[in-house]
């Protein structure tokens, strides 16, 4: 489960790597966190484990100054909505620190961000707003994956210097990490794949690529989605497209996206953020100026409403992103 | 005196009718409030509900005393921790319970939910700390219309670790804005006690804009209705800020199921909640009659809602 | 002159709407605001009028519960930098209002932020943030035009309910307006269009559109870039593209766009934003999907960087996106 | 006594020989400050320099009476108003003026400009109230590390406008700091009297959260020094936030022409400037002798860099 696996990791990385810290709301044992991915550390670490009072601009603060002191701050907005709070600090500080400063300092934050609706949480406690960090000069953003070990992520993470937006679909916590082994991740085709600059992409398909007739490029719990609904096309409807699934949202390592395009000559994106400026957005227009003329269709992007995401549960779904309107997108890309 | 401004008429066997001596009033909307959020809990338990909620049982006092002194025209700013405040402001217990529901009759059609609410005279939002700006502008809508109208705003201890709630204070004071800032000290911020969330103190938070607070340590609904209407009438007549701060206790969980408060802690204010305290200066047979009023029309609501 | 425009057009709102509220730091008299626009408002309108404290998000808070009592607040953030400190007052409680409450109120919020470079003044005073605040469901971001009346404009604004991003580049204070006047703008061909629930667009070219073999999607101060940029191709390389202005960047009107696309076949997007998930990129996405198969070249979007936007004037000239770079790009889309 | 970390070794006739006494120390320091601050401004004016400034003319007492009890390992991070602050801390005119310049061996090498530079235990950083946190989280480190090394931040009145601030002092009081915040009071902020921007007063902001300060009306150097080493001793020793409030005023314009302050209130306040105040203590000789030596090395260097 991947709430199991990242607080195994944070405690690793506390425990092997005295720069790392971590803070937020509420993350003192014995409560150990909202959704309990801190549980034990405060515990185990007490100097290096803070809980914070509700400040999320100021933590975030806290931890540009610990990182340009050379620690590795990790902090947990508690709920994703939240980091808005922290959008100067993100934008105007700690990403832009480094290269303000001439190259002088780094600023290593990593911002962990629970996102994601689909609990009936409402307006405030639902979103997916990486969106809005995406294409922030000298920031990272990074979604917690399905396909992906976070203990991996975190740990080549924590090897690098740019500052970090990791989002982590709360609906991930309960689901466990599908690892590709040996070429299969269960029944499917799976891999690992792309630059070694980047974090790794995963291809997931139920037939060969070579069968595939389109590309679903998805992350986060959506990729978890998109399995579902190529995995019921393969099987209900012989309808096969082959899932590509990016750790690393921005900057975007583009080579297994088109890989896989250049074999399916369509491509879907899904996301739960809402539509309009979206994630994929810039892989529609990315994709569709690299393969100009090579495509077979344009490029369809999946995302919710727009729209606030309301608390009644029927009312949530229709905004939401779900595998059916993911399962008709992709059939559609299929022809 | 407070008059419900929105939704159908209350029903005066939660609400309490203008016959009603000013203690049966009190008690009523305190029980009616109590028994609302416990119901709604219960509900929550039975997987009837989904989402989330956090309950105000054991400071259902704060809201019913405060609203007594407020009139139409006024308005009430509220935080996640909403019901007692809506509810004491309007009775809407069905437009409430439909709203946690998800229903279209809900307060704000089921969009919402628990911590977003909307009716005349009120609002809530569930971003900590971020209604307090808003509030002080309602009150300076109030300002510019040059009306005796007050804007009040219930926050909790832990909002204070929010800094725009520093940048209200400040322009509050500066524009002597008629915002009343109702700090419900229940000791805790969702696990956080106290201690471990604020330095200095409340008081010295509002001292620190030059803005007067009273400081009550109380659940007794008579001591907190004093504070509170010497407050209110304060900033209703001194068009300037106050604060009021009362320090009290939650007697449920934060939201649902997330309480690590030692369990003797929790029992000892069990033995000085609101009720207990105000329900001994009613006469059994009235309070009992009071609490099946309740009982009754909330049976009522609820079978109907999930029917 | 863009300043004396929008100066003109405040004082003429708060004389014939008392709804109208400005606010705004440093905007008190005689200073009145770090870029005049608001010269002589606390003079006439000393109750509507209120200088702030240094607390943009508190101010954008204000401004929210106004906007629910039914007045208009205009709020000024002095350096459009800054208005990352109101960026949850603005996503998470002005934005979201209306929607969240189920429609019972409006919040008709204006920010205006003076944005943009080319002046030198450094990491954190010279961003065009807007393309952070594109795709809020609810909110609309507008740009200040060379093209465009600033009181038709903010005139328009104050007759609707959404609340609204208005980016006016510093850089265009000091220009004048060139409204198109018997379908002409100067020397050029103009005329404004679109649908009418939007802003109007302005499009202007140097020949007739069916001469032309490009569109130029721009706005703002590179809307001006780009007409200089095209009336140099035009007189010194005989390269004729045509421009397309909106006011309006969030929600996109793509008629006048698309319309221009239908016979030049080829579009560049221009803006100053950092590239990356740019406002561009979804002109990208949407025509690239739109007129699939009938572009004649892959949509190109210019934007700046990406990187911070250096102090000294030849490394910032090299980031922001020039006449030249714009030149260059429109020259290779006429192709 | 304070220690130069950055660039090459400053200049003896601006920063001062070990030999020197402390009243000339403390008199050329200053004076480099305000001639580096003067010859800046002029540079503009002649239309050398791109870009803005925010001198400090004026306010030379606080940062060179503040660097006076601050040691290698001690970080300082400054706002828009930062030229004093990093001479005092730095004495690299050179790499300043580079900067300003745009040029690529500034501080930051021309991307940061006036505002933004960065030097071995120095930052700057022109959002207001954004660096508080950062220099909260540099205490961090340091308590993290158990040194007796202490992070100072500076700020003016106007930017306790921002909420961060008060999220810091929060922080910084229950997580014991070793943090001083040091609030040069100019009684503006940009255009903005104080009475506009500020309810209550700066002393209260900190009491708020239980903060001890020292508040200080003053431009002489000596007595602000003796404030300094106190708070900053209490700093580093008591390994807990402090603050030091200094009553000043700001003789030249906000950035470059922009004052719409009184005639005579600026007039009567350069009859109590600090190099007024401190220059007395000087025989007449040797301050001339040292004002001719700043004179005489920020003339090479303007010479070299426009070169
Ligand atoms: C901006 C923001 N940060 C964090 C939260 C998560 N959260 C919800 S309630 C709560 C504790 C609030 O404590 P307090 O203000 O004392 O109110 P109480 O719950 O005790 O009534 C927290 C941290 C939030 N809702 N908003
Ligand atoms: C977040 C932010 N808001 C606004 C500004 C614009 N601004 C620059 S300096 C200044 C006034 C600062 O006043 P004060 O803190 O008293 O410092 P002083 O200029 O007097 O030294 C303002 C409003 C800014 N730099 N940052
Ligand atoms: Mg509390
Ligand atoms: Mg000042």
């Amino acid at each position: 489960m991947l709430v199991r696996e990242l607080n195994t990791a944070l405690h690793h990385f506390l425990e092997t790597d005295p720069r790392v810290v971590v803070m937020g709301e509420d993350i003192a044992d014995p409560y150990g966190g909202a959704f309990k991915v801190t549980r034990g550390l405060t515990t185990a670490f007490p100097d290096r484990v803070l809980t914070t009072p509700v400040s999320e601009a100021g933590m975030v603060g806290v931890a540009a100054g610990l990182a340009m002191s050379g620690y590795r701050p990790i902090v947990e907005i508690m709920f994703g909505d939240f980091v808005t709070l922290a959008f100067d600090q993100i934008v105007n500080h700690v990403a832009k620190y480094p290269a303000m400063y001439g190259g002088r300092v780094t600023c290593p934050v990593i911002v962990r961000v629970p996102s994601g609706g689909h609990r009936g949480y409402g307006p405030t406690h639902s979103q997916s707003l990486e969106k809005h960090f995406l294409g922030v000069p000298g920031l990272m953003v990074v979604a917690a994956s399905p396909f992906h070990d976070p203990a991996d992520v975190l740990g080549a993470l924590l090897q690098r210097d740019e500052p970090v937006i990791y989002v982590e679909h709360k609906l991930l916590y309960a689901e466990p990490i599908l690892r590709p082994q040996g070429g299969r991740i269960g029944e499917a085709i799976g891999r690992e794949g792309g630059s070694p600059d980047a974090l790794p992409t995963v291809t997931l398909s139920f037939v060969d690529r070579s069968e595939c007739a389109a590309t679903v490029l998805a992350y986060g719990y959506t990729a978890l989605l998109a399995m579902r609904a190529i995995e019921a096309l393969a099987i209900e409807e012989e309808v096969f497209a082959e899932l590509v699934v990016p750790a690393q949202l921005a900057p975007m390592d583009w080579g297994p996206v088109l890989e896989s395009v250049d074999r399916t000559g369509s491509l879907v994106t899904v996301e739960e953020g809402m539509a309009g400026w979206s994630w994929g957005t810039q892989a529609a227009a990315d994709v569709g100026a690299l393969r100009f003329g090579r495509l077979r269709r344009p490029v369809t992007v999946t995302a919710s409403g727009p729209g606030v995401i309301p608390s009644s549960r029927s009312l949530e779904r229709e905004v939401l992103v779900g595998v059916d309107q993911i399962r008709d997108a992709v059939r559609e890309a299929c022809r | 005196m407070t008059v419900a401004e929105a939704g159908p008429n209350p029903d005066p066997r939660l609400f309490g009718a203008p016959e009603d001596a000013p203690n049966v009033r009190l008690y009523r909307r305190m029980r009616f409030i109590r028994r609302f959020e416990e119901t709604l809990l219960a509900l929550f338990e039975q997987g009837v509900l989904n989402g989330t909620t956090h309950a105000c049982v054991g400071q259902e006092a704060d809201c019913v005393a405060v609203v007594e002194h407020l009139r139409p025209g006024d308005h009430i700013f509220s935080n996640h921790r909403c019901h007692g405040h809506y509810l004491a402001w309007t009775g809407d217990a069905v437009g409430l319970l439909a709203e946690v529901m998800g229903k279209p009759h809900g307060v704000v059609g089921g969009v919402g939910g628990s911590q977003h609410l909307c009716a005349p005279g009120f609002k809530s939002n569930g971003i900590l700390g971020g209604t307090l700006p808003a509030a002080a502008g309602i009150a300076l809508a109030m300002k510019l219309a040059g009306d005796d109208a007050i804007s009040t705003v219930f926050t909790g201890d832990g909002a204070w670790g929010e800094g725009v709630v520093y940048e209200t204070m400040n322009m509050a004071a500066l524009w002597e804005l008629p915002l009343l800032v109702v700090v419900e000290n229940n000791g805790y911020s969702q696990s956080t006690p106290i201690r471990l969330n604020m330095a200095g103190d409340i008081a010295g938070r509002f001292a620190a804009f030059g803005i007067e607070t009273t400081h009550i340590e109380s659940t007794d609904v008579l001591e907190i209705e004093a504070a509170a209407a010497r407050q209110i009438d304060a900033v209703r007549r001194g068009r300037r800020p106050h604060g009021l701060i009362i320090d009290t206790y939650r007697l449920c969980h934060h939201s649902k199921s997330d309480d690590n408060r030692p369990e003797t802690e929790i029992a000892e204010r069990w033995t000085i909640e609101p009720l207990v305290i105000h329900g001994r200066r009613l006469a059994d047979d009235v309070r009992e009659g009071v609490d099946a009023e309740v009982e009754g029309a909330l049976a009522e609501i609820v079978a109907r809602e999930l029917a």
